[in-house]
């Protein structure tokens, strides 16, 4: 059953990202928002890129612009809240770090 | 599978006394337990520090709502999971305040959470 | 707000609920229950002893399920329904017999 | 079509309060079935009557209360949350009421309503 981890908060600053970590599979999708995006940069995200597959890696454009952040394609996707509200329907459940 | 099937997970992830999480969430486990949907409880990160017992609320204002997690049972909240790593990495050890409490492994408190169909996460 | 009460003043919220659940005392039941007159019976009693033994355990009032499934357990199937409460307390379980217990007012969500 | 409920728990002048109405606007706009919104913790602040932000900053309030004008959306604001943090809709007496009209004081049963309801439950 695949879940949806919507990540809000930056692992500089909190632990939230590191627990998703913890309790991801194989076939869950994981999407940065807010300062979550944050997380681009962070040592952790090599560990989301050994987890999880590529295209299950994303990033809501706007709020990486916002804040700055150089989106490597490498790394991860990007997405509109327009197909994040696709995904959200498309996946079975979510969960918030936040 | 049908909407009375739905199950829901909290994930507990605040120590229980500086803020209102621990609090506000027992409070959404309550009532959906009283409205007889399947839930079970999670404990992770600091959240485990809300099960440990001989905690004093009372010493520093606040009211000793963790006494209350001595009733779930009595709204029939009987899965209560907590991550064996989190336990680890505070040097806590596996007694609770509370009966009933499953340690599980990573993977497996994982495994369990994903099972739900609603997560909420205070 | 407040009662008198052996010649003591005990403060109450404006709904008639104690303030200090420790200013309690079983004489004061019957003084509260005036306020909606209402004589309290054996069958009040029962569920007032249990909902206030209940708060002093867990910190809480029970919510109406809760209360059921506990009276269940001490009192028997035919006093563990909801319907039985509501003829004892009609303004609702929950509600009246933690006012009598002298128990905080329970949280409007539950 | 899925439906969804959200529960949002942060105030008006958070930034995530932002990210979390522009969704529930996306999904209005995309046509999917939103089944209401279900404000707890310091979510509550954004059913206050009496919010005045300098206008060169966002109106988040006044984005919900758009939104229920526009699709009629349930905004239910936990009575506990609410009252704990100064709101009150007291239908005895108007003039103690700060709730803004778009708003519903509710029980958290009606939190375990919306998850019956909702094949989706979005907390932000």
């Amino acid at each position: 059953m695949s879940m949806l981890h919507l990540v809000r908060t930056s692992a500089f600053q909190t632990s939230d990202f590191e627990q998703c970590l913890n309790v991801i599979q194989i076939s869950d999708t994981i999407v940065l928002l807010d300062d979550g995006c944050y997380n681009l940069n962070h040592d952790l995200w090599q560990q989301a890129l050994n987890k999880v597959a590529l295209p299950a890696l994303y990033i809501i454009e706007a709020h990486a612009q916002a804040r700055a952040i150089t989106i490597d394609k490498d790394k991860i996707n990007t997405l509109s809240l327009d197909a994040l509200m696709t995904l959200i329907c498309e996946t079975q459940k979510s969960v918030t770090w936040q | 599978m049908s909407v009375t099937e739905k199950s829901v997970a909290i994930l507990n992830a605040s120590a229980p006394l500086s803020n209102a999480n621990a609090k506000d969430s027992l409070d959404i486990a309550l009532i959906f337990g009283s409205y007889e949907q399947a839930i079970s409880l999670y404990f992770q990160g600091d959240g485990v520090y809300q099960l440990i017992a001989k905690q004093h609320p009372e010493l520093i204002q606040q009211k000793d709502f963790l006494k209350t997690l001595d009733a779930l049972e009595f709204y029939d909240i009987e899965n209560i999971y907590v991550c064996h790593h989190s336990l680890n990495q505070r040097g806590l050890p596996s007694n609770f305040s509370i009966e009933n409490v499953q340690v599980l492994k990573q993977d497996d408190f994982a495994t369990s959470l994903h099972q739900h169909q609603t997560i909420l996460r205070f | 707000m407040s009662l008198v009460f052996n010649e003591q003043e005990i403060a109450t919220d404006k709904q008639g609920y104690l303030i200090n659940f420790k200013d309690w005392h079983s004489d004061l039941a019957q003084l509260i229950a005036d306020q909606d007159e209402l004589v309290l019976t054996e069958s009040h009693w029962e569920v007032i002893r249990f909902v206030r033994e209940f708060y002093l355990t867990y910190n809480t009032s029970p919510a109406i399920r809760a209360l059921t499934k506990a009276m269940k357990a001490e009192f028997g199937e035919e006093k563990a329904s909801s319907r039985y409460l509501y003829r004892l307390f009609k303004e609702g379980p929950a509600k009246q017999a933690t006012k009598y217990a002298g128990l905080p007012k329970p949280a409007r969500c539950i | 079509m899925k439906s969804i409920a959200f529960v949002i728990t942060t105030p008006p002048n958070s930034n995530l309060t932002a990210t979390a109405i522009n969704m529930v606007t996306t999904a209005l706009t995309m046509k999917m079935n939103v089944v209401g919104v279900f404000f707890y913790q310091d979510g509550v602040l954004n059913g206050s009557q009496h919010l005045a932000l300098p206008n060169d900053e966002y109106q988040a309030h006044q984005q919900w209360q758009q939104l229920y004008h526009k699709y009629n959306l349930p905004l239910h604001l936990c009575a506990t949350a609410a009252e704990k943090r100064g709101l009150s809709d007291d239908i005895n007496d108007k003039h103690a009421t700060n709730v803004h009209q778009a708003f519903t004081l509710s029980g958290l049963g009606e939190l375990v309503e919306l998850n019956v309801k909702a094949d989706r439950l979005i907390q932000l």
